[in-house]
């Protein structure tokens, strides 16, 4: 009798609490959005799962000793696993439409104003007394605007791991909802005329400037911001093995086996943060309410850089691949492709947005390495 | 004077989108430079994974096999 | 002339024991065992060179500082590689048949009998004197007649690090060997009449169905036994991997890259615990003996479950199927089958026999999370 | 009164056999609820991998390959 | 303002010294080699790279909480990574040639002779005031004369780490470079009429042959001189997965995704030992200088070897062979091919040359383990 | 009496050399006596590939191929 007592005691049904059972709802809803409606699912379904894995009582999973713990220490504290997935993005990564168009930089800059609005929305939050966040904590929430998921989760690692979860979650559920926010702001402040602009073909990109490019982007953040060097680099390192033609096995590897199962323990670890404590907490319902703003932004002044482009240049630029500025690789560029057609049918922006689209790669990670610099 | 959390963040927010934008741009002037260069220097780049008779050959090939 | 005597007195020669020796030749048997005899080639390859190289004297490769000491502590210590594999075992397994026929859950319950049969055995040698072994290395023995290798290698890991080397050993042994163990004993449990009845094809299983399966279970042993979640946890992931149809990338990984990647250094770390005084000892034959008998319950408590359950109810079962309850899979599915089809040559029952087998797979776990619960 | 280490093994036999057969029992009634609300739920669950038609056509191209 | 001088002093152009400027360069040269060369890519491109972000000043992706310093910790430190690529290798090695004709491996031994007489060089320097070596660092060195960049890398992290770049660097600078280092010494060596013999055609091997050969390299390394157990047990255990037909799926996976992501973080780690402090130094150029007379008298002792085998043989022996004892697995092998079709067109010597060649791998091995034993 | 570096590295040499040598000689042995009794103890080793007409017929259709 006494052993029925010590299962019953040992249950999950007798040691579970409010919160975690509210934590399993969010995280079942994490697994709905991501199977049911596609978003984002090689994060979300991960994450999701690794946070129902956590908040079974008395299973320990993420307490130390715990499969899910030791992920967390050993890939995410230590900033591997997100550098890894950097990696993998690069070796996955075509920067031959950036090349041919190397303006639309600017593009993938200005929308990084989503990011350095949303922290000072942050901080607003705090003045106001109505919030609590640090000058970090307010850092690694801006960096959700920057809708890419491994740099949202360097930040919050380096930064704020207490908020790791909810950034997270709110940065990959975002970057899914990209074709819901955008183009409302993207008909507010475009006129159909502008829409309409159909751009010039782009150039063929030799074999050398993509060999070379990798290369340039890590002299230069390592010259001028080294602090965004770990993110830079590990993206140049994956897109000079595949463009340079000599390591194929390398850059297939590390396209396929290797960012799989990286993504896998990341999606795990990032689960492993999603405790009630941490979790159901008023700041994660601020944090989701500022990556939305901060997503609006982002994709507003992307556009509006467009608007200003399109005047001063030569040859006409459509202001919508402004809005793939944000990233959200490459679902913002086919967000900018589809208006685009909307507009005009024989307007074909996709392969034009991808320029902004990496951009906003570039730009997040050096705008990450700006937080870090004086965020930490 | 001691600054309020909301200054260091304007300020912030002002340094860090400069450096973006510096950043960049000075990306934009190297990849351009790099493209001048590289003009120049290669004749042509060539870069053709298969030519078109291949194409043809191959293309008719299939049409072959799926009207046996 | 000096260095010659250092190379001498260095030499494996002049070092080894008589215990390293015979386990040298321990070692070569289970190569004999996998590659000629193919016994469970994957782990048994694996393991016997991994003890190989444990056992050369002098080399220090299972000692601290040695590669397979590294692979013990990081893998098999904290549990992740039986975990990982229990993930790939998840997303390799095809639940349908369990799902089309629930029922066959019972079959699998009972053959889970072997285990505590076995617990109890080893219990009742140190009661007569004997053997010694405590009630942790008792819970840890008994695991074995749940021919689940990934399983036992957890139990034995938490439990009774210093029997995981004969465990392992038989666990692997004895799952090569169902053909052999079972097929007398189910002709001695059943009649002509009961091996001759055919059953009724199994419906279709839907999408949704195979979805929802593994969140159930995850919830279901999260609410009722959280010592048995991290083992069912991540076989329920690696099955929702499979299942969900969003993330087939990670799914394949799994299946292939990653769960061959931890087999190898799985197989070497368990090869490590193949030390003489460990393994050649009077409990190691103690450890064998039990094994078998554990898996002798298990299909006869299987069999006289099935013969129940096909008198109790409407549609036919044939109680063969019942031996498949001891997991093994697929091996003791196919000897279901085999011995099925003597009887009637019209008789398939392969696909009948995957839902008790799978079950056993399960039912290893839950009492593997009873044994943690109460033996540690 | 001090249990021997034996009749400790029997309870926990009793007791985990208990368990095994509880746990999974629930497990059938929720494997059997859940079928019962997906029949109703969804009109028909669809998953042909492949139409006979198909199959016919795949096996038929097969064989006449062989035959060559 | 502030904030912008701390930008500046935070920057790589405030904080960039001398010698990293100078590693930058060394390390596009590297890079230089790897792509446009095709030096082995796979190492130089991964090695430069990994020592771009190395001298990275002020990003510490090499120092503690850095991701290559991880990897150097984790897998170079510990000795794993090359003990998991000799696996890969010994998965990848096609023992056949060597079987089909043992006495080749009298060419494999003699090609050491480089490694051995390096090591007196490095020491004969140190004699004469030149360089500083001491005997562990120039064991060390001495290994790049057995053109193994793993055992090279492996005896390097156990005896000098110190030099552990340098020595890599070297070594597979060098094994690219053997089509332009052996012939000349080739054809000054050996006479046409020597050249031009062709020998007996390679007689079958057996399964049985190629499945106990592993087994039996292990064995004796074990009992004669354990200190070269994990490298040539790693060696045997990845060509027992190869040819024991059983395991196919974990050879597989040994060959190519386990390789491959091995081999990236390696070549990051010994990156990460490109410091200016450590490279920049007299030492460099004493390895460099070393490592070439290395190969030269490798090549030369294979070459000597051969004309002897030759004399004294009944079937004929063509002392080019000899030369691809230095391994370089399959160049030098390749060269001795061309080497010879040069003097007769119909002399195909390739299958001839992998018997040394790879011989040339065992016998570097066990020389590490001399090294290991005598100079630690 | 202290030995200098050098000798050190002239006695490592000597006795390396000879290790390399003995053990790969070892192994020579070995490998012909495994051979042996391999050939002797199995009839036939049975490791055909493909067969020659096999081999005949992919080598005519590459041919056919190439000069299409
Ligand atoms: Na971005
Ligand atoms: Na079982
Ligand atoms: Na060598």
């Amino acid at each position: 009798m006494e052993m029925i007592e010590q299962i019953w005691t040992g249950s999950g049904l007798y040691q579970i609490t409010g919160g975690q059972l509210g934590m399993l709802v969010v995280c079942l809803t994490l697994l709905y959005l991501g199977i049911v409606k596609k978003f984002e699912p090689l994060l979300l379904v991960t994450i999701g799962f690794g946070g129902l894995l956590s908040n079974i009582p008395g299973a320990g999973i993420a307490e130390p000793g715990g499969l899910l713990f030791l992920a967390y220490e050993v890939g995410i504290k230590s900033g591997a696993f997100p550098l890894i997935i950097f990696m993998g993005v690069g070796a996955l990564t075509d920067f031959g439409p950036l090349l041919a168009n190397p303006r639309t930089l600017f593009l993938g800059a200005a929308a990084q104003f989503g990011i350095f609005a949303t922290l000072l929305g942050a901080l607003a939050l705090t003045e106001l007394g109505w919030m609590d966040f640090t000058l970090r904590e307010a850092a690694a929430i801006g960096i959700i605007g920057g809708a890419d998921g491994p740099t949202a989760i360097y930040v919050a690692g380096q930064l704020a791991p207490n908020l790791l979860g909810a950034i997270a979650v709110a940065a990959y559920s975002y970057m899914a909802l990209v074709p819901l926010i955008q183009p409302p702001i993207m008909k507010a402040l475009t006129t159909e005329k502008e829409r309409r602009i159909e751009m010039v073909q782009l150039r063929e990109v030799s074999a050398v400037e993509r060999i070379m490019f990798p290369l340039m982007l890590l002299l230069l953040v390592g010259l001028l911001l080294p602090t965004a060097a770990p993110l830079l680099g590990m993206l140049a390192f994956g897109n000079l093995m595949r463009e340079c033609g000599v390591v194929e096995r390398l850059s297939n590897t590390t396209q396929n086996a290797l960012i799989n199962i990286v993504t896998i323990f990341l999606g795990l670890a990032v689960g492993s943060k999603l405790s009630a404590d941490q979790f159901l907490v008023l700041d994660t319902l601020g944090i989701l309410v500022l990556g939305m703003v901060a997503f609006g932004i982002g994709t507003a002044s992307g556009l509006l850089m467009g608007k200003l482009m399109n005047r001063l240049s030569t040859s006409p630029i459509n202001p919508l691949i402004g809005a793939a500025g944000v990233s959200a690789v490459p679902m913002a560029a086919r967000v900018a492709n589809k208006v685009g057609l909307e507009a005009n049918p024989h307007n074909f922006l996709l392969m034009h947005a991808m320029g902004p689209n990496v951009a906003g790669v570039i730009g997040s990670a050096v705008a990450a390495g700006i937080m870090i610099m004086f965020a930490s | 004077m001691q600054q309020t959390l909301f200054d260091q963040g304007l300020t912030l927010m002002l340094v860090g989108m400069g450096t973006v934008f510096v950043f960049l741009t000075i990306l934009v002037a190297g990849m351009s430079l790099m493209a001048t260069i590289v003009k120049r220097v290669t004749p042509a780049a060539v870069e053709s994974a298969a030519t078109d008779e291949e194409i043809a050959a191959i293309t008719a090939a299939i049409v072959r096999h799926r009207n046996k």
